[in-house]
Order: structure tokens, then C-alpha cells, then sequence
């Protein structure tokens, strides 16, 4: 990630993040049919193909009120428990980023965002649910890992709750059954964290 | 995959579209489909709003009218609704005394409908959730909402017809679900549209025990059994459940999922009705048929609420909704 | 064959059991089960009876009741009731003004019709024709009854309310039948219990075109097509056999056949009501669910009945059954 | 066929009838699912069933009036299009038998029996219906054919059906595509043949 946040490109973030939702949609829709409802590509897809068509409003505008928009958007378009988690998580970062961010005042937001996200989830990490990649990258962001680390370190999270058990989310119907899969909203939540850093480290 | 559609990506909005048309004489359809509501409003009434994924019809849209809904939202299928279209039936419906939404205990659903709740005025939520399916729920995301929603639409519907205020609405919503319980079993699954195959693989002699309303597996995955041990391992778990609230009176709903056809519920309610009546619970109120569905699944569930002399008598009220309809 | 039930010997009877139980405060059972009938009679008026293989439920039994039926017979699965049901159900319901049997023509139901009116005093028979998808009909067995017959027992049975005589009863029936064409399509095949296989096999991609309710073949096999072209070859089949009277207002019915979720039929009843629409038909009335189905089978029918002030105010008129409740 | 019918073993007749029906009853409805409603088999089956069960009562009867009791009772038991049909065969051929038949008045009341079925059906030969073997079997009776080769032709003459377009029945609705398929009342019909003729025979 650069020093400064002042200069990123908006555009490209959102162009990213949207491609890698689109050429993974089947694969999350997949993940999400084995211990859930087959929806979580769909849905993200959804959102994200959103916010690519608002890219012109959202690239002209100061970084945390962009953040601040294509969150609403989510929440707007995305609907399921994701809509309104990942949703949260942009609304609370536009929040909390100040406008001249620096990469200690990002992690503390990011931090933030995440506590949003596991209130309005009524959530914690463990629970095979997004939180178990946002926790890690967190403290990777608070340390100052480097991005290419962040990234595989979010694959690496998003891999280690195929053993968990799920407590929250639409899987933890399943009760042992959930063992085994991969979280989908993990899955996503890490495929967006590659493509942030690799758009900033490019 | 096998659907009487135009495309996936229309699937949605063209039902919408011949749903309202169909009910043009009850029913109006919001801006954007965001939602569908009744065509004429009841000043002063409290506005009872309820929504969730599509692939469930006839629930919610069809039991939006006279005595039962004001608004419903419907979600992509399987999905729920985003908090704008509440926002938006709220605003439609709202003829001042507040609006309780209904909302089934999904995080999706909950989530959605709490950050609509958030931005809105004067709004109560009743939160169902019937399925006793779901066991060790206590420190997990908690029971499903089933199709024992309907039962509380029913029951809460006819009440605010009444002119009950937001709180008695929402103490009796909460009423009404402590005593229903549901649960259900799959012969087939269903398939999600956009997904193009079934949600899970079940052999030719297997049947999924404990489904939930979007194909979601239940407790265990078991060899077909008849109609009759299937009844009785679920009456067995809603009566054990219940535990003392188990006597008196009792609403029987035997619930297709779609792709059922009228002959089998009639069988499995005949099977439920023997066994709730060895156990001494009179069945006062009988309800057969798919109004709770799961898109094409095949299979069905089994809801007893328990009665008392208020609440057969808000059942008993007429309702006139696309998908219910007596006394009026 | 996966389907919800004790046996295939005992489908029925469960089925039928539990369908009387459910609906015990308008219906009662016959001896030996031979027929459904209204539990309170209206005396001197016409008794309407109709019956015919069971597998199209709520087909006939559940049209039993105020406005409707008086009984129903039900046949074995897909198998035409014998005489002596429509006999002891006329002497259950016939209260002195004489019966009129409403049969879908096929040669077992009008034949077991016809030697039970042969030996009852005072009955009239009104045949139902209304399948256009069997062409060249003429030099054979005819056409098809199938779901528009529902749009009959309605009309008929609320001017038997009014207190119309036989011959008149007959007539309007004939008049009915006559401003009334259905045409139906199949995705799958349904499984008769006793077959325990299904009745057709069908690709993956292919659609029956004129499906007949017993599964029998139709017009051709086709591949799939989309609900916009589906109903698009069916309104113009029905619409060209109506010919000079597919003019000013109707009855549009879209029909599932057991296996086919609500969402699907409200997409083919917006593509139908569109069609008819732009060939300038007014659509007065509507009615889409599974009423007449072909146990599991997945697909649907499109009914049109060309209306007039007479038949309109009839179909207005109240109705309480099992599967058919309005204005009461 | 024995010169007297006054012999005849009625027992032994409903037996033969019913076991070759019970026998052949899955292949019954397979022919009846190429080109009707999968359900003859079943009919049959039930109605010989049931008089199975009344044998005492029928063996107890003269022939004619075991015969009426017997049609009778395929009409209160079999229904579709066969029960009315066959029903109406057994009904009218025992009214139309004297009690002292002999093979010349048991042709003329076969023939009889067959009209009868044709008015019940508003049916003609030719149209792949039970007729098509009724009829030559009559022929045969009438012509003193033996019992083992009116077997044999009535078998042929299902055979037969096959190449037929359908008229009359539930396969006329298939137009063209009834071509190619036995006729399941045909089928039944020369089972039934067979059966009588050979225990007549023995
Ligand atoms: N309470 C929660 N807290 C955090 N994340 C959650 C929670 N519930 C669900 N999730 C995440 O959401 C994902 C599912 O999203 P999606 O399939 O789009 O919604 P739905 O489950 O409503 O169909 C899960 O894989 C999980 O990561
Ligand atoms: N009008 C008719 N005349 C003579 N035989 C007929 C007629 N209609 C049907 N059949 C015979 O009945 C058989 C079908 O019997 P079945 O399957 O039991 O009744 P259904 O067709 O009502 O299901 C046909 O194969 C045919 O031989
Ligand atoms: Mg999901
Ligand atoms: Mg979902
Ligand atoms: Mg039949
Ligand atoms: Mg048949």
C-alpha cells in the first residue's frame, strides 16, 4: 500500500474489485450451495456490477465519501446477510478515515469497519463467517505487512475456516455439516483484499 | 434446469408483473417493484409489512390484502430484501399509527429489515421463527422462520384490522410464534434460477429431514420413509418442543414446498391429524396446501399452533389476499 | 417414484380421509368413500355431481360446496369412477329437482356417466370439451375436458344456487363449454403411484406441446421454449378455434399441474394476459393456481372463457369449497 | 370349446381369467403408458380380482346369470374405458345365452355381446380398440373354428393393432403417434381369449 491514501485511484479499485467478483461469481455460488443458499455469487455480483455503473460519481468524489456511497450502494443492491455486512464495512470506513489518510490512520478505520461489521452481524471470529479474513488482515494492516503479504494472507484465512463449524450465518443451520466447505463470504471477502492490494501495490 | 420463464434475469419482475396483474382489483405494485401493497389503505390502521427472498410464493405477496398485510418486499430469490424497499413500503403504507415488520429469522433478513427499521419512524419487528429443525440453536444464529410466518401474518393481520396500536400488534406477533412450531422434509431439491442446477444431490429413495425453506439441509439425510413415520417424527419433535403448552386446541397447517401436488399433503395432514389426536390436542383449525414454498422442491412441512379462544377467533376473521381468502 | 405417501394401495383413501377431515365443516365422506359431498344440502335445488379419475386434485372434490358441487366422485388414480359412485352420490344428493353430471369427455368418464344415468331417474349430462390441442378432432373421441371444466361446475353451480332448472342448467353448461379452449404443456412427466415409473420420459431440453392431464402425449415434442413464446402459440391456438367469438371481455386461467411453483405460472399468465390483450380481449377475470392437476407433473395450462353479463355475475358469485372461496 | 356349454367350470373360468390378468398386468400397463394413461393393467387386475373374490357366489349361479353377475361386477369395480366395456360384454353376453347353449347359440350371443360393446363405445372395428380382436374371434366362432386356433388368432389380431392409427380411445388424442404401439385393451382382450379358450379346451 503507498504512504498516502491522498492519491488513489478510485476508479481503478472499483474496476478491480468488480472484475474479480465477476470471474468468481460461479465459484462463490458454489461455495455458498454446499452450506447455504447458492446465492452469495449472485449477490455480489449484483453490488458490485453496481457500483461499476456509479464509477463516474464515485471516482469524482474525496475518497471516504466514496467509501461512504458505494457502502449504501451495497446495502441497497446486495440484499442477504452480505449486503448489509460488507455494506457496513465501506459506510463505517468512509466514517472513520480522515481525508488525508495515511496507512496508520487506514488500519485504525479498517479496524473500526471491522467492529462494525461484527455488530451489525452480532458476530466475533471463529464463527466461519467474513470476520474470519477482516480479523486477520486487521492486525496484518496494524503491523504493517506488506500488501503482497495481506493478500496471501487473506487466501490463507479464507482456507483456514473450511475446518470450522459455523456459528453464525445461513451455514450454521447445518451444525457439524458445515465442516468441511469453505465459508463463502470469506472466500469473496479475501478475493476483494487481493484486488485492493493489488490495485494500490501496482 | 426446467422453469416456465423468459430468462433468468426477468424471472422476477415478469411474476411481479402478472402477480399484480392477476390481483389488480386488491393490489398495487411499487416503483421498482421494490414492493407490492394493498390498493386501498385503512387510515389509523397500524401497516403490518413483511418480505424476505422470493421462491417462496405465495408468501409474502399473496397474503398482502384485507385482514393480512399492507406491503411486501420481495427479495431476489432466495435473497433478502434491501432495507430501500421497506423504506419505500413504509412510506407507502404508513397511515400514521407505525408500521410492524415481520420479519423470518434469517441474518439476511434481520439485518436488512433492522437497518430499514433504523432509518424509518415508528416501526415494531416481530421476528418468526417456527422450524424446530434446528437443533443446539441456543448459541447459534437461532431457529428459522418457516412457515409459521403465515400463521403469525394471519393472527397480527386480523388484529390490527382491529385497531390494535404497534406494541399489543408486536406482544401478540410474539404470542403467536411462541406457539407455533414447524418443520419439514425434502423428497427433491429445489433450483435456484440463477444457479441452473439443484441446490443438493439426494438419491431416488433418500429424503432430507429437517429442510429448510431454501433447500438448506436439515438433520439428517435418511431413506424415504411413509407418510405416516415421517408425520411422526415430526409431530413428535413439535410436541416435544412445545412440552406444556401442548394440550388444548390446535391450527394443523400441512405446508407443500412447491412441487407437491394436493394428493400427498392431503395424505401427510391425514397422518398428522391421528397422531395429535392420540396425544389428546384437538384440532380445531385445518390448513392444507403450498403457501410457503421453496421454489419446485417436492416435500412439505408440518406447523401446529396452539389456540386459545383469541387467537382462533383473529383466525376465524376474514381475510381477503390473493392467496387466503374466507369470510369475505 | 418418490412420493408422500403409506402405499400405493392406500393413496387414495388416506388422501381422501384426510381432505374430508380438513374440511369437515362443509364436506362429508360417502360410504366406501365413493363420494364427497356438501354437508348441508339446499333442497329443490339441482344437485350437481361430478367425478372422474383422482390425480387432479383439487379437481373435483375440492369444488364441493356452497355456490359449486354437491358431490363429487372420485375415480381411481387417472381411472373414471365407477357407476355405481355417481349412484349412490345422486341418491346422497338429490333432493328432488334432479342431477346434472358435469364429465370431462373421455371415453371411461362419459361412458360410467352414461350407465349411471341410465339407471337413475331425472338426471341431464353436460360433457366438457375444451382442449384445443387435440386437432382433427372431429371423426374421433373428440376433445379433451381438462381445466376449463373448473370454469363450468363455477358457473353452472352458482345458477343451481339461483334455483335454475335442469334443462336449464344444461344449457348454460353447453354455453359455457363452448365459450371455453385450454391448451396445456408438460416439463416432466407425473408418476402414477401404481406405475411407479413415469408415464413419459422427456430430455432435458424438451417440453410436451398439448399435454393432455394424464400426462397423454400432446401436439408434438419441442424443445423448450421461453413463457413468452409458450404462451404466444397457445393464446393463438385458442384464439383461432374461438374465432368469431374470441371478442370483447374474458376469463383467463393459467393452470398448474402439480409440480409447477406459483412464480412460474404468474410469468406465463403475464405473458397470456399480454397476448390476449394486444388481440384486443379485455381480461375481466383472472385465475392462476393448480386446480387441475396431473398429480406431479410440471407444466401448466392457459384457459381462456369468453364472458358475457350472465356468466360474469355467476362466476362473481359467492363460493365457499375446499379449493374455491369468494364472497363468503 | 366343448359342444355343451352346460359343463362349463366357472370356477375354473374366473380363475384363468384372473390369474392371466394378475400375470400379465405390469405388461398391460406398460402398453397402456406408449399411448393411453398407464393404467389398464390396474383396472383389469382389480376387476378380476374382485371377482376372484365372488367365485363362490358366481360357481354357485347358471352360467347366464353368473355372467351377468360377473359383468356387473367389472362395471362397479373396474371403471376407465375397459370396465364399461368388458362389463358390458359379460352383461350382454349372459342375457343373450340360453341356458342350454351350445356352440352355435354361444357364437350367436358372442356376436351380440360384441354389438353391444361397439354401442357402449360408439366404436367399429379398425379403430385399435378391443373390437379389433373381438371381432375375429366372433368370426371365428361362427366359421366353428377350434378353441386352440382361436387362441392363437386372437393374439394375431392384437398383433394387428399395432400398425393401426387410433380412432376411438384414449390413443385417438395422439393422432399419428398411436401408430406403432399394441393396443392395451387388445392386448387384454386375447389374454382373456386365450384363457377361456383353454380351459374350455382342457
Ligand atoms: N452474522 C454474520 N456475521 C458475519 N458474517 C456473516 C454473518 N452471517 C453471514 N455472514 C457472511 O455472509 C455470507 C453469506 O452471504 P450471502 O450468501 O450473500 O447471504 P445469505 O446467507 O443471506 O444468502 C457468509 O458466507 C458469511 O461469510
Ligand atoms: N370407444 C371404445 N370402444 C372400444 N374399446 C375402447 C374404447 N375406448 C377404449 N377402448 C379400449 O379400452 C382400452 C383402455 O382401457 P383402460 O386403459 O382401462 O381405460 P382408460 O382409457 O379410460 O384409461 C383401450 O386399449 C381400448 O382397447
Ligand atoms: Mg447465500
Ligand atoms: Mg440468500
Ligand atoms: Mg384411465
Ligand atoms: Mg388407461
Amino acid at each position: 500500500m503507498t504512504e498516502t491514501l491522498a492519491s488513489v485511484d478510485i476508479r481503478s479499485l472499483v474496476e478491480a474489485c468488480a472484475t474479480t467478483i465477476s470471474a468468481h461469481a460461479d465459484e462463490l455460488t458454489t461455495l455458498d450451495q454446499a452450506i447455504g443458499d447458492a446465492d452469495h455469487g449472485y449477490n455480489m455480483k449484483r453490488g458490485f456490477d453496481a457500483l461499476l455503473a456509479d464509477v463516474d460519481t464515485l471516482a469524482a468524489k474525496p475518497l471516504p465519501d466514496a467509501l461512504k456511497a458505494a457502502g449504501t450502494k451495497l446495502v441497497m443492491t446486495v440484499g442477504g446477510a452480505s449486503g448489509p455486512l460488507f455494506g457496513t464495512f465501506l459506510m463505517a470506513l468512509g466514517k472513520e478515515l480522515p481525508a488525508d489518510a495515511d496507512r496508520a490512520t487506514f488500519a485504525a478505520a479498517f479496524g473500526k469497519a471491522v467492529d462494525a461489521v461484527a455488530a451489525r452481524g452480532k458476530s466475533e471470529k471463529g464463527q466461519k463467517t467474513m470476520l474470519d479474513v477482516f480479523y486477520p488482515v486487521r492486525d496484518a494492516l496494524v503491523s504493517g505487512t506488506s500488501d503482497a503479504e495481506i493478500a496471501a494472507l487473506a487466501d490463507q484465512a479464507a482456507e483456514a475456516t473450511v475446518p470450522l463449524k459455523a456459528i453464525r450465518g445461513r451455514a450454521s443451520f447445518l451444525g457439524d455439516r458445515s465442516i468441511g466447505h469453505m465459508d463463502p463470504g470469506s472466500r469473496s471477502s479475501a478475493l476483494l483484499v487481493r484486488a485492493v492490494a493489488e490495485t494500490l501495490g501496482a | 434446469m426446467k422453469k416456465l420463464m423468459n430468462s433468468v434475469g426477468t424471472i422476477l419482475i415478469d411474476s411481479l408483473d402478472g402477480f399484480v396483474a392477476a390481483h389488480g382489483d386488491i393490489l398495487v405494485l411499487g416503483d421498482e417493484h421494490k414492493f407490492v401493497r394493498r390498493k386501498a389503505l385503512k387510515p389509523g390502521k397500524v401497516a403490518l409489512i413483511s418480505g424476505g427472498g422470493s421462491g417462496h410464493e405465495p408468501l409474502h405477496g399473496g397474503f398482502v390484502g384485507h385482514g393480512m398485510l399492507d406491503a411486501a418486499c420481495p427479495g431476489q430469490v432466495f435473497t433478502s430484501p434491501t432495507p430501500d424497499q421497506m423504506l419505500a413500503a413504509a412510506q407507502a403504507v404508513d397511515t400514521g399509527a407505525g408500521c410492524l415488520f415481520i420479519v423470518k429469522n434469517y441474518e439476511g433478513d434481520v439485518m436488512n429489515f433492522e437497518m430499514a427499521a433504523e432509518m424509518a419512524d415508528n416501526v415494531a419487528t416481530v421476528i418468526t421463527n417456527d422450524d424446530v429443525a434446528v437443533e443446539n440453536s441456543s448459541y447459534t444464529t437461532g431457529r428459522r422462520g418457516v412457515a409459521g410466518t403465515l400463521v403469525v401474518e394471519k393472527i397480527v393481520g386480523a388484529a390490527a384490522e382491529e385497531g390494535r396500536d404497534l406494541a399489543a400488534l408486536k406482544a401478540l406477533g410474539e404470542k403467536v410464534n411462541a406457539a407455533t412450531r414447524s418443520m419439514g422434509v425434502a423428497l427433491t431439491s429445489c433450483t435456484v434460477p440463477a444457479a441452473g442446477k439443484p441446490t443438493f444431490d439426494i438419491g431416488d429413495d433418500e429424503m432430507e429431514f429437517g429442510v429448510g425453506i431454501h433447500g438448506e439441509p436439515g438433520r439428517r439425510r435418511d431413506k424415504l420413509k411413509s407418510a405416516d413415520a415421517i408425520a411422526e417424527e415430526i409431530v413428535h419433535a413439535i410436541v416435544a418442543d412445545l412440552g406444556n403448552a401442548a394440550q388444548g386446541e390446535a391450527l394443523l397447517f400441512v405446508n407443500g414446498f412447491g412441487g407437491t401436488p394436493a394428493m400427498e399433503l392431503y395424505v401427510v395432514y391425514n397422518s398428522a391429524r391421528k397422531l395429535l389426536q392420540a396425544k389428546g390436542i384437538r384440532i380445531a383449525r385445518s390448513l392444507v396446501g403450498s403457501y410457503v414454498t421453496s421454489l419446485d422442491m417436492a416435500g412439505c412441512s408440518i406447523t401446529v399452533t396452539m389456540l386459545d379462544a383469541e387467537t382462533t377467533k383473529l383466525w376465524d376473521a376474514p381475510v381477503h389476499t390473493a392467496a387466503l381468502r374466507w369470510a369475505m
